[in-house]
């Protein structure tokens, strides 16, 4: 049922953006408003109407929620799923510089990370939302309008980046005093081909397992941002976004919050147990401690 | 020792330093933040925007302006540009709402992480372990915003058991003060309850399984002994160290959705409103706030593990 | 939902004809108690010079008082020009450039002190100094623009004389809405020795029944009854009501519906903010006419259309949006909200006479946009996030991508929505939403800042139509010069329907908004002004 | 002695000890390489001996530019090595190979056995598919190991078996130089004849010449034909193999040969001169 998303533009009789407004439909033989004159939305109608307004509509627009639900969830998997390729690959790539070559490009690499995660995640991500959310981002020949999901993606895949790096590197620490790296290197292997050569195949285990419960993390971060409109734009949605709308009608209509929420819930909550799974499979000594939060998340201390 | 410390803190001036400029930069950078057309307002004339720019030197070098930010961020004089309030004074104000608000759910957190760790290691495989997990996992999954509102649907509005919201100071009503905090204390905690005893329960099924445990059992120690003494007591030794992270991070900045969702008016509140207002000066001094926080918890762990374990001392001190 | 503030940034909100003065109190009627009141936001500032919010004007209505005031009554007699601390109205001399008041002798502040003639002066040069929003009211004084450069050598065109309160305003040319002006918080007297900064957090002696005697910026504020009110002020200012409650309590809950929740429970008495669109329904089947009544509002909700560029250069794009809108489906969108209307001036603004030009008609819309046939169909929709405009504007851009339009939203965060669409230099502004409060009951407030080409300015611009007529800009500066009277009103009506044919704008009506007290508040002793909403110092508990 | 392969001259390798509040500032230096020359000849295997720490893994990896010497001079072939960057080494790495002292440690443990030591090969643009396959089939066969080995992961071998892939990695880019870094002190005793008996037929095959680290003098003696003894980062002595250990001129190596003990030394000779192969 969590991958319903994924076929949404298939099952769904309109789209996700569409208004109902001042729409009737026909529920179980009997007319009905979507909204009605006072603003009150149609609840859920399940096999009412052949699927149609399944859950309802949400608010006084009359969208149809499960469409909506599908899309958005279409969109915060997305979003995890990206992001968390995004702070993978830097991670990746800054871990094994930071522990292969370690000395300056070390003491560099490290410094940025300590500021990226000092730096209180939930404000940055907000800062920068808001920054972006008018202008866009335009760096060179790379431009990305306002409204664009890719910008919660780069921020979530930034912010994250020194959770996963800063475990990594730990780890390329150790891999690197172990001699089949100076064999590799009295054989001729240059940097690149060391670290991702010799370095690269003894990490995937980790990789894996942290690339699993990022996609939760990253998830439940989009879900916050999007509550605090930093993250997706309107009318897109997402599970986060649609709770951020729902708690403005919490009071009249408290279903449109807890289905996104529950929704958000047993997604994360599956790739929590799966990742946990993993890494029990994987690595039953390992201490990863890379846990869902959303505020607060913490590396791996080196020698913790 | 005193070198490493040293060095620590040293690099956590240096982390503080390049956040503020990163902050002011995001800031600088947007297109439509131009502080002097918000101040002037909706009717502003061309000689209103120039006469505010003047005033507040926003014609200043981009350089200039942050000197002057931070020079004004120490003396405790920088004002805001929306409210035109002075922004140390606001934090000032807003730290007892966000420090009743952190420590009463740090004391919830710890308590119950450490119970149901305890708990879930001790009885291992069992039912008592199963369940427990599966309500940490469930912890550890729930977005915080949107358990804070269901509860308030639930317990404020259909069952009126608790009130709305809004903070009442501990000087003026204890009582009062801890009925408003029990929704948002619980709330925060959730999340770290799952966290820490997860933390807790695999530190402590690797330490039975260590050498001077069973040392312990063959010296004749009940098991119950063994475990509060020698298993329970060397596992805390990594919550602790979570402890002053996680609590640096919530200060510094997590609790920022609570507050909002609760109307607690803490330091994360105002830092909230100033980013709607696109208000550089006090997200320039909350953002310092909360990164001084993370950074000094972080360093207070580094230098107690660099006494507890001279090794990383070395190796910090060869990098 | 959160901050009607900035929703209504403008200035005063409006309440209507819709009910007559309010019965004589009853017998069971109390004085005395605490008044608690809840705001989603707290006021830009409380300082008068500064404030330029419903919030701000709403809390100091009853603190600091102009010259000029106006009355407290509901509904069109709230609109009318008093006394405040000047012992009469104006008197317009030398071609409409001269003002001429006196201010009433033995006036003091809160703190004691004397009220002088020239704290006037003093007070003007203030709100200059602090560069406030409200000073391009002013700057048509002689000698004010040289002053907001200079900040030295004072006002030139304003004398006064503290020995017989005589106090002379001299302007550059005439115009007509300085009546209006001189009745705003703006110019509301402070003491001279007042600093030329922000006093939110420390609030100056007041002139009114009540002086904020605490201010938590951010938080909430409170007010006590002025000792200096009963004894001295009042015995001078009689046509000023002296209030009931002893003591009010603000406090800022930003939750709209947490407010109603506490309404409903009785933990507050009054709640500033109109209703949560969700929860009307429900208020009004358990409340209307016990504790809760509409309120309507002197303002204009609309869709501004970008006339300098296409596809909205085309007059027929315009006219087949103003079509193709539907009245009944915005009207369910703010839950009934908003009262449907298609023009300028909102009712209860002098000068409105009701027109409908562009009846809701889909298919003429739809060929409109055919025979315009325009190349550029990208188009951006900007919004603000405050419910529900935010879904205003997803209704719009629904109903621009059945025109054949591709339409993209863009929501801004309310607290800085005006400044970025009023700034030029932001990229792709199409069409977008915005409303407008009156400043002051003058139909000119509608026209000069929202449509004159004069006021199309790089940044902090209001007519973001960017239209630019001639013949009707100089209507604008001939009905502006003139004090109002019939004859202009009619022109003035003449004006909105020269405007609609333009079809600049889409306007859908103008706000409702609600008086929501607790079951002990005296619901029909509540005074709802147009310009200042909620009057503080008519609440009493039964 | 035969034409000289490899030529150490005053090599020096110091490590500095920093300290420093703020800026570090050098205090002191260990001095784990010092004034040490070596000569090697072609076909020839130098016994190196001393006790653990005394320098002779740091001298191994500076000969090979592992780590860059402080200052001193390495000649390979009658080329000067010392100064030369990574990138310039790179073409001389297949020329000196390396065998480690930890067998499992030096091997990927995520790589299976075909691409270790098949890597070199590739390094060299030396073929590729069925062609490389092949002749990692080969290497391995003549380390004593069976081609099906080829799709094993390294923890799947003893530790005999791992050396003996070291062996075949070293060997696949067909050096000339071997450095072998206690190649069988990790290894259990019973092991180490076939290892040592191993790395003898292999330079007697191919022509290797050998650097041969270790502690114990006594499996020194057997595969040198010199020894060098290396005490606090100094060679202390040096010469053929018989005669340093029969009449040590340095009190150091005399201390070194009564403290080890020695294992038979006829025993030892009987098995070499059996010449079983191992490991089949």
């Amino acid at each position: 049922m969590l991958a319903a998303p994924l076929w949404a533009s298939h099952v769904a009789h309109t789209g996700p953006d569409t208004t109902h407004t001042t729409e009737k439909i026909t529920v179980d033989g009997e007319r009905r408003e979507v909204v009605s004159p006072d603003g009150a939305s149609i609840g859920p109608v399940w096999f009412g109407a052949d699927g149609r307004f399944f859950l309802g509509a949400d608010g006084r627009l009359g969208r149809d929620e499960m469409v909506r639900l599908m899309y958005g969830g279409r969109t915060s998997l997305l979003i995890g799923v990206a992001a968390a390729l995004i702070t993978t690959f830097l991670a990746v790539v800054l871990g094994l510089l930071a522990g292969y070559h370690r000395g300056w490009t070390d003491s560099v690499i490290s410094r940025a990370m300590d500021i990226v995660w000092a730096f209180p995640v939930l404000l940055l991500g907000i800062a920068l939302g808001t920054a972006l959310a008018v202008g866009g981002l335009q760096i060179g020949p790379l431009s990305i309008s306002s409204g664009s999901i890719w910008i919660p993606i780069l921020i979530i895949g930034f912010v994250y980046t020194p959770y996963m790096a800063r475990p990594l590197r730990g780890e390329v620490l150790a891999l690197r005093e172990k001699e089949f790296v100076e064999a590799a290197v009295a054989q001729g292997a240059g940097p690149l081909r060391v670290m991702f050569g010799e370095l690269l195949p003894n990490l995937w285990s980790r990789i894996i397992v942290l690339f699993t419960l990022s996609i939760a993390n990253n998830m439940l971060l989009e879900s916050a941002l999007s509550f605090l409109g930093a993250g997706v734009q309107p009318p897109a949605s997402s599970w986060g976004a649609m709770i951020s709308t729902g708690t403005e009608l919490i009071y009249s209509a408290p279903l449109l919050t807890i289905i996104p929420g529950t929704m958000i819930v047993l997604t994360v909550l599956s790739l929590n147990v799966f990742g946990d799974g993993l890494r029990d499979a994987i690595d039953p000594r390992s201490r990863v401690r890379l846990e869902a939060h959303a505020g607060t998340f913490e590396p791996e201390r080196e020698g913790a | 020792m005193g070198r490493f410390a040293v060095r620590r803190l040293l690099g956590m001036l240096l982390v503080l330093f390049a956040i503020s400029i990163i902050v002011f930069l995001i800031f600088n950078v947007i297109p439509s933040s131009d502080p002097a057309s918000r101040i002037a307002g909706k009717n502003a004339t061309p000689q209103l925007v120039a006469s505010i720019e003047r005033t507040w030197g926003f014609d200043d070098p981009l350089p200039a302006q942050y000197w002057t930010m931070m020079k004004l961020i120490f003396t405790g004089e920088l004002i805001s540009y929306s409210s035109q309030l002075n922004v140390d004074e606001q934090i000032w104000k807003g730290i007892p709402a966000t420090f009743s608000l952190c420590i009463g759910a740090a004391a919830i957190w710890m308590f119950f992480g450490i119970l149901f760790g305890y708990l879930s290691a001790v009885k291992a495989g069992r039912l008592t372990d199963r369940a427990l997990t599966i309500l940490t996992l469930v912890g550890i999954s729930v977005p915080v915003f949107w358990l804070a509102s269901v509860l308030l649907y639930y317990l404020t509005f259909k069952v009126q058991l608790f009130p709305s919201g809004g903070y009442v100071p501990l000087t003026e009503n204890p009582l009062d003060w801890a009925y408003h905090l029990i929704l948002p204390w619980t709330t925060l905690a959730v999340l770290f309850i799952g966290f820490y005893s997860r933390v807790l329960r695999s530190n402590m099924l690797d330490a039975m399984n260590e050498d001077y445990v069973r040392t312990a059992r063959a010296k004749g120690l009940s098991e119950r002994q063994v475990r509060m003494r020698h298993v329970l007591r060397n596992s805390l030794i990594p919550i602790v160290t979570l402890f002053g992270l996680d609590f640096g991070a919530v200060v510094g900045g997590g609790a920022i959705l609570i507050e909002s969702i609760f109307n607690l008016n803490g330091v994360g509140q105002y830092a909230a409103d100033a980013i709607s207002n696109l208000d550089l000066p006090p997200i320039m001094a909350v953002t310092l706030f909360g990164a001084f926080f993370v950074v000094l918890f972080s360093t207070l762990v580094d230098i107690a593990y660099a006494y507890l374990d001279p090794r990383i001392r070395l190796e910090a001190a060869s990098r | 939902m959160k901050k009607l503030g900035t929703a209504l940034a403008m200035a005063g909100v409006a309440a209507a004809m819709a009910l007559g003065l309010a019965s004589c109190g009853g017998s069971g009627d109390k004085e005395g108690g605490t008044l608690k009141v809840s705001f989603a936001s707290f006021p830009d500032y409380l300082d008068p010079q500064l404030s330029y919010t419903a919030e701000g004007w709403s809390a100091m209505y009853n603190t600091y008082i102009p010259l000029l005031t106006y009355a407290h009554a509901d509904g069109a007699a709230g609109s009318e020009v008093i006394p405040g601390l000047a012992e009469g109205l104006p008197e317009i001399s030398n071609g409409g450039k001269t003002y001429s008041l006196t201010l009433r002798d033995g006036l003091k502040y809160s703190d004691g002190t004397p009220v002088k003639a020239s704290d006037f002066k003093s007070t003007v040069e203030r709100m200059f100094e602090v560069e406030s929003g409200g000073s391009p009211f002013y700057t048509d004084i002689v000698g004010a623009e040289e002053f907001l450069e200079t900040e030295e050598g004072g006002i030139a065109g304003i004398e006064t004389d503290d020995a017989t309160g005589e106090i002379t305003i001299d302007l550059v040319t005439p115009r007509g809405t300085f009546t209006n002006e001189l009745a705003m918080p703006f110019v509301a007297l402070v003491p001279g020795d007042t600093p030329a900064k922000d006093q939110s957090a420390d609030p100056a002696p007041a002139t009114g029944p009540y002086e904020i005697v605490e201010s938590n910026p951010g938080r909430g504020w409170s007010y006590a009854r002025n000792p200096q009110w009963a004894d001295n002020n009042s015995e001078l200012t009689l046509d000023l009501p002296s209030g009931h409650v002893d003591k009010i309590e603000a406090a800022v809950i930003r939750n709209q519906s947490t407010q109603v929740n506490d309404v409903e429970q009785g933990k507050t008495n009054w709640m500033f903010d109109p209703l949560p669109a969700d929860r009307v329904a429900e208020v009004k089947r358990r409340y209307e006419g016990t504790q809760y009544r509409p309120e309507s509002s002197i303002s204009t909700y609309f869709f501004w259309m970008n006339t300098a560029q296409p596809p909205f250069d085309d007059l027929k794009v315009r006219q087949a949006v103003n079509y193709a809108l539907d009245p009944a489906a915005l009207e369910r969108i703010y839950a009934g909200e908003v009262k449907a209307s298609q023009q300028i001036l909102p009712p209860g603004m002098p000068g409105y006479e009701k027109f409908e030009l562009y009846p809701h008609d889909m298919a003429k819309a739809k060929a409109l946009v055919e025979q315009a046939n325009p190349s550029d169909r990208e188009i951006t929709v900007w919004t603000d996030n405050l419910n529900p405009n935010d879904d205003a504007g997803a209704y719009y851009q629904d109903v621009l991508k059945q025109l054949g339009f591709d339409a993209k939203l863009k929501v801004l965060s309310g607290d800085n929505y005006f400044t970025v669409i009023g700034n030029q230099s932001t990229p792709d502004l199409d069409t977008g939403w915005a409303n407008w409060f009156e400043d002051y009951p003058h139909p000119n407030d509608f026209f000069e800042p929202l449509l004159a080409g004069s006021s199309i300015a790089p940044t902090n611009n209001g007519n973001f139509a960017q239209i630019d007529v001639p013949s009707l800009n100089e209507k604008i500066d001939e009905l502006a010069a003139q004090q109002l009277g019939p004859e202009q009103e009619r022109q003035y009506a003449a004006l909105d329907r020269e405007y609609m044919e333009q079809a600049p704008w889409a306007p859908y009506g103008s706000r409702t908004l609600s008086a929501f007290v607790s079951s002990d508040i005296d619901l029909d002793e509540v005074i709802w002004n147009p310009t200042f909403s909620g009057d503080l110092t008519s609440f009493q508990f039964k | 002695m035969s034409e000289p392969l490899l030529e150490v001259e005053g090599l020096v390798m110091h490590f500095p000890v920093k300290r420093g509040l703020l800026v570090d500032r050098e205090v002191g230096r260990v001095r784990a390489v010092d004034d040490v020359s070596l000569t090697i000849g072609r076909g020839e295997t130098l016994g190196l001996v001393g006790e653990s720490g005394c320098g002779k893994s740091t001298l191994c990896r500076t000969v090979l530019q592992l780590l860059k010497p402080t200052s001193g001079s390495v000649r390979f072939e009658g080329r000067e090595i010392a100064g030369l960057s990574r990138r310039q080494m790179r073409p001389l790495r297949r020329e000196m190979q390396m065998i480690f002292q930890e067998p499992y440690a030096s091997l990927n443990p995520r790589k299976r056995v075909g691409q270790i030591v098949g890597d070199p090969l590739r390094l060299q643009g030396a073929g590729s598919g069925a062609e490389l396959r092949r002749r990692v089939g080969e290497l391995l066969e003549r380390v004593g190991l069976s081609p099906e080995h080829y799709e094993r992961y390294p923890h799947e071998f003893s530790g005999g078996q791992q050396q003996r892939i070291g062996i075949a990695r070293a060997l696949a880019p067909s050096p000339k130089l071997i450095v072998a870094d206690e190649p069988v002190s990790k290894l259990d005793v019973s092991i180490r004849a076939q290892i040592v008996n191993l790395l003898d037929d292999l330079q007697d095959e191919m022509g290797l010449t050998y650097l041969f680290v270790a502690h114990d003098i006594g499996v020194v003696r057997h595969v040198s034909d010199r020894i060098a003894v290396m005490h606090e980062g100094r060679i202390v002595e040096q010469g053929p193999a018989d005669r340093v250990c029969e009449h040590p001129a340095d009190p150091y190596t005399e201390s070194l040969l009564a403290a080890v003990p020695v294992p038979d030394p006829r025993q030892a000779r009987a098995r070499r001169a059996g010449g079983r192969r191992p490991g089949s």
